[in-house]
């Protein structure tokens, strides 16, 4: 076990310098120069030389690269180009709003979309389960961009049921006011996807053997389903949704910009444009790592679920 | 029994980016800071043209020595808002405060984007500036000749030269007065302490999701006594005068970024003030009438018009486009007659811009309304003008060099939706003369690289007034400023000792005379083509009080009133 | 060499059973029908038969949609003064063109500017945009772009995905470690980072560069499945006898192996098709997305973002539906596909 | 007479494919009395579970139509009747099931204890304590050491034979009247199939439960039931008291199922065949006379394997590796003409060592001397070809027959022309019996016989010298091996091919060698004639093996 785990954590360490390298490259050699907005409208070239002196962006690469080694292994990225805020204290409070819209996301749609993956193999290939697989693909074919300008239009300005647009620092109130709008139309998105790689976790299951057997033992159909079906598919769904998470941290750009929610997402999207090489750099390590560790614990998960695999 | 809380809802289009004035660049942080800071002077709230009046000064400065030395008196009893730093003290503004405010300019580490408006103009500070950049460290104890305090409440400033725009510069909200000891103890993150003597403070700050301001207790007995002819403004005036400053409890605003976001929200009340962008106009008004829906329900309107152009300019380098040839006068200005601004207005801006031929907008020093443009919307002309020239089309129907070299127009845009519709009007004028198209598209801090390294070949650009100063405007063709902010990189000697001519003039009718030559001589050589002002189009819900659109303030706030009454209803 | 036996072909009677388990699916037929309908459509477009006119101002800006009468004109009577370049005051300086212009204005007088009296439609079938071109047509050429880059790009993605994933899974060892680490870097950065960067790198903004960038963020989803396929199939007995025979490396990965992996490329090639098609709106967003002088749903939902509210909802529903229908057609077809390729499913 | 515990009358039952359906049982009836032991019998395919699972009610509704005439008495209550409700409650508690595969039919992520458990609970109506004990005692009743211990562990750390067992368990918990046992031993080694056998004998002894025991094998049924039930294609083709049934079978199909599946006490010298005795007169074939099998001293050497080892690395904590010997130390010859068989039970490393034997996996340690003969084909493909233990995972599914057969011949043969390579395959194909018009078809498209020759002709287009068969008819019914065994001895007969021959079936073993090694655990454990090796086993283990063969009736 404690084998396994720290040969994992030593595996990280070429991915993470396969990823600093790669977006080092990627960001220095192309990324914009930010010293020309940072300089205002009338900036000499003196001006700008000396911002450029000020951000290091005048040293050689590699000891820029240096420098960026330094910062992940000291964990300090320093302050924001554009905004001089701490790089750390600028993920550390938007994290927040981010899982706000995104744990309760996850939560109703991994539950939703089990209950009815649950209750279309059980009704599978009748009309209950077609008609509500033809919806659920329909769902989401739509472009994640017109849910939400419609979705705003017609709830929040039309009928008015949600505010527009707002971020509070009452996380009950967020959670309660405005976090349900972008939360729905995110599901509206989300959910079909998942209700259909669930439910081919749980046909397989259910055409699996022991599934018989249970039958057999005059087991309930509720008991074979919830007990005996549910334990298995939950291997691949838990595992899949651990995996997925560090993607939707900066997925959900789209909501965090039309709701106004500071969250990570919109942050990278602003840090882009303004060529705030920090950041951008703080998040893909950040990130990069979440990932990793993230795949890490689904795959402890995994073997935590699954008897019969070993931690070898 | 208390009187409910006055809350101001607002939205900014982009997020704020720390509030120390030294380092503001943008429009929505420097709206804040005019609240929270306090530079020596102002604008007149309802006076239009724009004048100057005093602020934090106690009356106008004394100009002596043509313009080189201003005299500046600050008023007395005013204290900076309270923070941990004064130990619990009052502490108030002293001259030796502005001095420190103005020297941090120049201090390297600052890397002020406004440093240009007192770069090389005071006596003995770019050498404390030259001299930082090479120890490390600026001096701030050092004696600069130029800033001399005469007394607790006198600056003396000497300037290096005759400026009279200098007055501008010190209304500009980056010029808001910040106390020493504040900015020393926060070193390294006093953006996110600001401590300054306007009427709000900092409460909440929710980084780009929400700020809202507050009141400064410390704030001084100020009362609202704004006087204008204009009958327009009488409403105002008469609801407003006497009334203690700030009436408003507490600004709420929020970044909000797509513009449909903010609108909704308008609609919905949960804003009480909202800048219509262009593209929504047709629902807000018809003609230059509010739509009878929204009047209504009380929404009040005001109208503006920005102090501000878009041009496009050509680059004179550009091994395509540029060169000082007739052929190739020729075919720039064939270019810019292919454009039809009739069109972008009425499809892009939706009728909420006007031509505006002239470089310097209305309500600008210097601005001229009858001027006529050389160069007129006439695609049959630049047909003709191309013809003649000798750049003749080939087979597939474009254009080619008079030497059959390649010819094409490649433009520059940004990444966003409306850069979009000026690469589509682009597109569609050169089409009219038979001039291929190339689109760059580039983030917004590479197009400014790319202009001051004389890369962008031509581009729809726009200037926004920093100070009402046609000077402000006319510099942005100046050889000297290749590779600074003159991004079509003209160098024309004439036009240049033209301008030099003005620099030394403060506005006059002598120096009008000669802002016609500088437009005229840009049009003659292809260079540019001023395009459109733009109209400001603000929303003002029935309950806020006191409302009128500033077009150099950044914001007004304090200014303000709501009928909480009525808000409730 | 001869064909037959070298080049080995779908088992017709796979292929067959395939299709006939296809035909048997009236929901998969149904969709079949409407992807070979939009196929059509773009092709047609293509090739310009149809929709060629997509870029023509035909109508009012924002002409409504209307299904009964289009016919309705209205001529545009903005009259425009026109100064003479004569009367314009030079202040004094000189106009090296003035001579041209002059000869040019003896030879075609200008001061009779054309009037502006285009005829134009004030309602349209689908309704206009706000040049006041038919959204119908738009929404037609538009299917031509999406579902060009959807399918290039998926084909991209598919291609170097696949091509990796053989290489990793069949070979284990040192390739799989290194095409494993690239696989884990790629999936380690941000997605939405990724695209910013292979945007920049690629700095040139066109068609191909969104194909490109999806195509190049894309792959790591076929990667892993085909590396898994490979890791399979290279243990399976059939390898092991090829290998017995003396077939080559390359012989047994892509002779022998590689057919029996077409149903996963496929499905996975048509699921690509499908996020793509639906990434592309995003990219346009971000702006990313095709230049001015082509259309793509993307593009055409990213102007529409902002006219819903002032009321104008005909562009949105064009685009929007056009990809709704299409991308849940292709998405029922590949799940029948999928069924009807899977050989574990038996009828 | 008593009322049977259950009987079924005229059973039919269709599947439904697409719009069409298939009749897969057609017209079944039998009986089951108390007590009594019924085996079904019959080749793959023949609708044995199907039956079986449509008295638990566990065919799946959707796709299955039962005949309206049919019933499935259970006492007073026709089955095909009964509601889904009512259905659920006869299982598990009056009739319990056992099905094939041990390892997929038990839930992986559950205890053996709790889903033991889970059938005592519902059954017995016990509380938590006194169900943990009962079920304590079920798997001690079944023969499981330890059941304290093993009642916390989950199914994949039990074997084979300790999963059956629990599935026993599971069975019997709700004390039924009928158990079900459907193949219960298929996937599993002689001697564990032996042990559970009388284990359930025992336990319906015991219990005076009736059981229904479904197999394709003929000779465990002479063992163990009274009476057996013969069908094929989704019919009965016999029903009858075993005694009678194996003295004095009625039917030519069941006449067939018991002779062509190879016994110990003779070797005819081609096995018979279903067909042929379908097609023979009632009274049988002619008898056939035996084969010699046995090495003699002119036998020439062909293959002197020494000393050969095979180590697999394991992955083992952070950096260190184990090892794991699959191979350990083995010697034998192999001579010109002759086949040497391997057996050994699973995992005794018979199939690593005929990969090494064939090149395709390379040996750790020993080395392999060749006759001088062959010293000009060593290292290419025409001196070993290995057939591989599954016929069909063998071949490409996405290549025709024609394709499959080519290959070898393009890669080895690049001067012949196409028309050479078609005539040659023409040839392979008529060599091994099949027709040259199947030369388009695929894989799939073929019976598992078929299919293993199609692998035989692969294998024969490069002429090799040796030809390694690795379990080739142990996936196939006995009326198929029979076939295949019979083409491979014609084979060896006409080309003087020298066969390794492994195969966990001693019959089968038995019958095609000429010599036998018998390995465990990786190790040699008795190499010798193979007559003399079944007759008079010399080592413990090898006695234990033989003595767990099915004798059938007759033995
Ligand atoms: N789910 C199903 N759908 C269609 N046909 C089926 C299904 N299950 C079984 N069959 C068919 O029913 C017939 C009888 O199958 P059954 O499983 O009863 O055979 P069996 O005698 O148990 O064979 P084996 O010895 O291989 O287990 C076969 O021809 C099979 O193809
Ligand atoms: N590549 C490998 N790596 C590690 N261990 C292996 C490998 N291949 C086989 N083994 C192990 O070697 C042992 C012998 O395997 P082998 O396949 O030769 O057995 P077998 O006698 O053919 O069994 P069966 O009758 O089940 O086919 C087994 O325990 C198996 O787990
Ligand atoms: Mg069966
Ligand atoms: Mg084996």
């Amino acid at each position: 076990m404690w084998a396994f785990f720290i040969r994992r954590l030593l595996q990280m360490i070429p991915t993470l310098l396969g990823v600093i390298l790669l977006v080092f490259f990627l960001f220095n050699w192309v990324g914009g120069d930010p010293a020309y907005i940072l300089a205002g409208k009338m900036a000499s070239p003196e001006d700008i030389a000396n911002i450029r002196h000020q951000l290091g962006i005048d040293q050689p690469w590699y000891s820029q690269l240096w420098i960026f080694i330094q910062q992940i292994v000291s964990g300090n990225f320093g302050d924001s180009w554009a905004t001089h805020e701490s790089v750390s204290h600028i993920f550390a409070t938007r994290l927040g709003p981010s899982l706000v819209l995104l744990i309760p996301m996850m939560v109703i749609e991994t539950v939703s979309a089990v209950c009815f993956a649950l209750l279309v193999s059980v009704f599978r290939r009748s009309i209950l389960d077609q008609s509500l697989m033809v919806l659920s693909t329909v769902m989401m074919s739509i472009s994640l961009l017109v849910y939400i300008i419609v979705g705003q239009y017609i709830f929040a300005s039309w009928l008015g049921w949600f505010p527009v647009k707002g971020w509070g620092d009452s996380l009950w109130r967020n959670l309660t006011y405005y976090a349900p709008l972008p939360i729905f139309l995110g599901l509206m998105v989300s959910i079909a996807p998942s209700l259909r790689l669930y439910r081919t976790f749980i046909l397989d299951e259910i055409n699996q053997d022991y599934v018989r057997t249970a039958r057999a033992k005059g087991l309930t159909e509720s008991r074979v389903l919830f007990k005996h079906v549910l334990k298995n598919a939950a291997i691949p769904i838990l595992t899949n949704l651990l995996m997925s998470l560090p993607g939707l941290l900066t997925g959900a750009f789209l909501l965090e910009r039309f709701f106004a929610i500071p969250g990570i997402g919109r942050e990278i999207i602003l840090a882009v444009e303004r060529s705030d090489f920090p950041i951008i750099k703080a998040a893909t390590v950040y990130v990069a790592i979440a990932t990793m560790f993230a795949n890490l614990a689904a795959d402890l998960l995994y073997r935590y679920l699954d008897p019969r695999v070993s931690l070898k | 029994e208390a009187a409910p809380l006055k809350v101001l809802h607002l939205s900014l289009s982009a997020a704020e980016t720390g509030f120390d004035p030294v380092m503001t660049s943008d429009l929505n942080t420097a709206a804040i800071e005019e609240q929270i800071f306090e530079p020596l002077l102002t604008y007149d709230y309802l006076a239009r043209p724009v004048k100057l009046v005093p602020r934090l000064a106690q009356g106008m400065p004394v100009i002596t020595d043509h313009g080189k030395t201003w005299l500046f008196t600050l008023k007395k009893g005013v204290y900076f808002s309270p923070d941990p730093v004064f130990k619990g003290k009052r502490r108030e503004v002293r001259a030796q405060d502005v001095a420190y405010t103005i020297m941090r300019f120049m201090d390297p580490k600052n890397r002020s984007p406004y440093k240009f408006l007192v770069d090389h103009k005071i006596v003995g500070l770019d050498q404390l500036g030259e001299r930082a950049k090479q120890t490390g460290h600026f001096d701030y104890d050092a004696n600069v000749p130029g800033l001399e305090v005469v007394g607790p409440y006198q600056l003396k400033i000497h300037l290096t030269g005759t400026d009279y725009n200098f007055g501008h510069a010190m209304a500009q909200p980056m010029f808001g007065i910040v106390a020493r000891e504040v900015i020393e103890n926060y070193a390294g993150d006093t953006a996110s302490h600001p401590v300054g003597s306007g009427p709000y403070m900092i409460g909440k700050w929710i980084r780009s999701a929400s700020i809202s301001l507050i009141k400064n207790p410390n704030f001084r007995d100020e009362v609202w006594q704004f006087t204008s002819t204009d009958p327009s403004d009488q409403d105002i005036i008469r609801r407003m005068t006497g009334k203690k400053i700030p009436q408003i409890d507490e600004v709420d605003l929020q970044i909000v970024e797509e513009s449909q976001s903010a609108y909704l929200s308008f609609l919905k009340g949960e804003l009480d003030v909202f800048g219509v962008p262009g593209q929504f106009a047709p629902i807000v008004l018809s003609g230059n009438q509010l739509k009878p829906k929204l009047k209504e329900q009380g929404i009040q309107l005001t109208r503006l018009v920005d102090p501000a152009i878009t041009y496009y300019f050509i680059n004179i380098q550009d091994p395509i486009l540029g060169g000082m040839s007739v052929q190739r006068i020729a075919l720039r200005r064939a270019i810019l007659m292919s454009i039809n601004d009739e069109e972008m207005i009425r499809v892009i801006y939706k009728g909420q811009a006007f031509r505006e031929a002239f470089p310097i907008p209305e309500g600008v020093n210097g601005h001229d309304q009858h001027y006529q443009s050389l160069i007129q919307y006439n695609p049959k002309e630049a047909n003709d003008l191309l013809d003649a020239m000798g750049f003749m089309r080939g087979s597939d129907g474009y254009r080619r060099q008079p030497d059959g070299g390649p010819l094409y127009v490649k433009y520059t845009t940004s990444l966003t939706s409306q850069d979009r519709d000026l690469e589509e009007i682009m597109k569609k004028s050169l089409d009219r003369i038979g001039i291929h198209f190339v689109s760059e598209k580039l983030k917004f801090p590479e197009i400014i690289r790319a202009e001051r390294q004389c890369r962008v070949a031509m581009r729809l650009s726009s200037w926004i007034a920093d100070y009402p100063d046609g000077d402000n405007f006319m510099q942005l063709w100046y050889g000297p400023h290749t590779h600074e902010n003159n991004a079509s990189c003209y160098q024309n000697s004439q036009w240049d000792k033209l301008y030099e001519k003005t620099e030394m003039l403060p506005d006059s009718p002598e120096r009008d005379d000669i802002y016609k030559q500088l437009a005229r001589l840009l049009e003659i050589d292809g260079v540019t083509k001023v395009s459109t002002s733009h109209i400001r189009n603000v929303l003002i819900q029935p309950w806020v009080i006191g409302y009128k659109a500033h077009p150099i303030l950044p914001s007004t706030w304090s200014y303000l009133d709501i009928d909480t009454k009525q808000e409730a209803h | 060499m001869n064909h037959t036996t070298t080049s080995p072909s779908f088992s017709p009677s796979l292929w067959n059973l395939a299709c006939a388990r296809l035909v048997r699916d009236k929901i998969g037929m149904l969709s079949l029908g409407i992807v070979l309908f939009f196929i059509l459509l773009s092709v047609g477009s293509f090739t310009g038969l149809i929709a060629q006119n997509w870029d023509e101002e035909i109508a009012v800006n924002y002409a409504p949609p209307s299904f009964l009468d289009t016919s309705k004109e209205h001529t545009d009577t903005v009259s425009r003064p026109v100064i003479a370049r004569q009367q314009i005051n030079l202040y004094g300086l000189h106009d090296p063109l003035s001579a041209v212009l002059n000869q040019i204005e003896l030879a075609h007088p200008q001061d009779t500017m054309p009037p502006n009296d285009e005829k134009k439609l004030t309602h349209l079938l689908l309704g206009a945009d706000k040049w006041g071109r038919s959204v119908a047509l738009k929404t037609i050429k538009g299917s031509e772009t999406s579902i060009m880059v959807g399918l290039i790009a998926a084909i991209v993605a598919t291609c170097i995905g696949t091509v990796l994933g053989a290489l990793a899974g069949y070979f284990g060892g040192w390739v799989d470690d290194l095409l494993n680490w690239f696989y884990n870097v790629f999936t380690a950065i941000p997605y939405l980072l990724l695209i910013f960067a292979i945007a920049a790198v690629l700095n040139q903004k066109g068609v191909t560069t969104i194909i490109l960038i999806l195509g190049l963020t894309g792959w790591t989803g076929v990667f892993r499945l085909i590396r898994a396929e490979y890791l399979k199939h290279r243990q399976r007995e059939y390898v092991l006898a090829a290998k017995a025979m003396g077939a080559s490396h390359y012989r047994r990965m892509f002779i022998h192996i590689l057919p029996n992996t077409f149903h996963v490329i496929l499905v996975q090639l048509s699921i690509n098709v499908v996020g793509f098609i639906k990434s592309e709106v995003i990219l346009s967003f971000l702006g990313f997305g095709v230049p001015v002088d082509v259309v793509s749903w993307g593009s055409m939902l990213n102007e529409a973002q902002n006219e819903l509210v002032l009321g104008i909802w005909w562009q949105l529903l064009g685009a929007g539906a056009a990809m709704a229908i299409l991308v849940t057609a292709f998405s029922v077809l590949t799940d029948t596909l999928r069924d009807a390729l899977d050989p574990k499913v038996v009828a | 007479m008593n009322k049977p515990l259950l009987s079924v009358q005229h059973l039919s039952l269709f599947f439904k494919q697409g719009d069409t359906s298939k009749q897969v049982l057609n017209d079944i009836s039998f009986d089951i009395e108390k007590g009594q032991t019924l085996a079904l019998v019959g080749e793959s395919g023949s609708g044995k579970s199907v039956t079986a699972l449509a008295i638990m009610g566990l065919l799946p509704e959707d796709l299955v139509s039962i005949d309206e005439h049919s019933t499935i008495n259970w006492h007073d209550q026709n089955l095909t009747q009964l509601s889904r409700q009512q259905h659920r409650q006869l299982r598990g508690k009056k009739i319990g099931m056992i099905f094939q595969d041990p390892m997929s039919s038990l839930n992986p992520v559950m205890t053996v204890g709790e889903q033991l458990m889970e059938g005592i609970t519902l059954h017995l109506s016990l509380g938590y304590k006194e169900a943990r004990l009962r079920a304590l005692e079920l798997l001690s009743e079944v023969g499981i050491p330890e059941p304290n211990r093993r009642f916390d562990a989950y199914p994949h750390e039990l074997s084979g034979g300790q999963q059956q067992r629990v599935m026993i368990a599971m069975a019997i918990c709700g004390e039924p009247q009928l158990l079900i046992a459907d193949e219960p031993t298929t996937a599993l080694d002689v001697t564990i199939q032996r042990q559970i056998l009388e284990l359930i004998k025992q336990l319906t002894n015991e219990r005076h439960m009736a059981v229904l025991f479904i197999t394709h094998d003929l000779a465990l049924v002479g063992e163990f039931a009274d009476k057996v039930v013969v069908m094929r294609h989704g019919s009965i083709r016999e029903v009858g008291i075993t005694r009678t049934i194996f003295k004095d079978a009625q039917d030519p199909y069941t006449r067939a199922l018991l002779l062509c599946r190879p016994s110990l006490a003779h070797r005819p010298f081609h096995l018979p065949v279903v067909e042929e005795l379908l097609a023979a007169p009632h009274h049988g074939i002619e008898p056939q006379r035996e084969r010699v099998r046995g090495i003699g001293a002119m036998d020439q050497v062909l293959m002197s394997v020494k000393g050969v080892s095979k180590r697999f690395p394991v992955t083992q904590g952070l950096f260190s590796r184990t090892y794991f010997d699959a191979v350990k130390d083995v010697s034998c010859t192999l001579y010109r003409g002759k086949t040497l068989g391997i057996v050994g039970e699973s995992g005794s490393g018979k199939t690593t060592l005929g990969l090494m034997l064939a090149g395709i996996i390379p040996m750790t340690q020993g080395h392999i001397d060749y006759h001088q003969d062959l010293h000009n084909v060593i290292g290419t493909a025409q001196l070993i070809q290995i057939i591989f233990q599954n016929p069909y995972a063998s071949l490409n599914p996405r290549f025709t027959i024609f394709q499959i057969i080519e290959e070898p011949l393009l890669l080895h043969f690049p001067d012949m022309t196409r028309q050479q390579r078609k005539q040659e395959v023409e040839r392979l194909v008529g060599l091994v019996g099949l027709s040259s018009t199947m030369l388009s078809r695929y894989p799939h498209e073929f019976s598992g016989g078929q299919r293993q020759r199609i692998a035989i002709a692969r294998c024969l287009a490069l002429k090799p010298h040796i030809l390694v068969c690795d379990e080739s008819v142990s996936a196939l019914d006995v009326s198929v091996q029979a076939q295949v065994l019979n083409l491979l001895q014609d084979l060896q007969d006409q080309f003087k091919i020298s066969l390794i021959f492994i195969s966990h079936d001693l019959s089968v073993v038995r019958y095609m060698s000429d010599e036998i090694m018998v390995m465990h655990q990786g190790r040699v454990v008795e190499t010798g004639q193979s007559d003399h090796v079944i007759q008079s086993p010399q080592m413990p283990y090898t006695q234990n093996l033989i003595s767990a063969i099915p004798k059938g009736y007759l033995l």
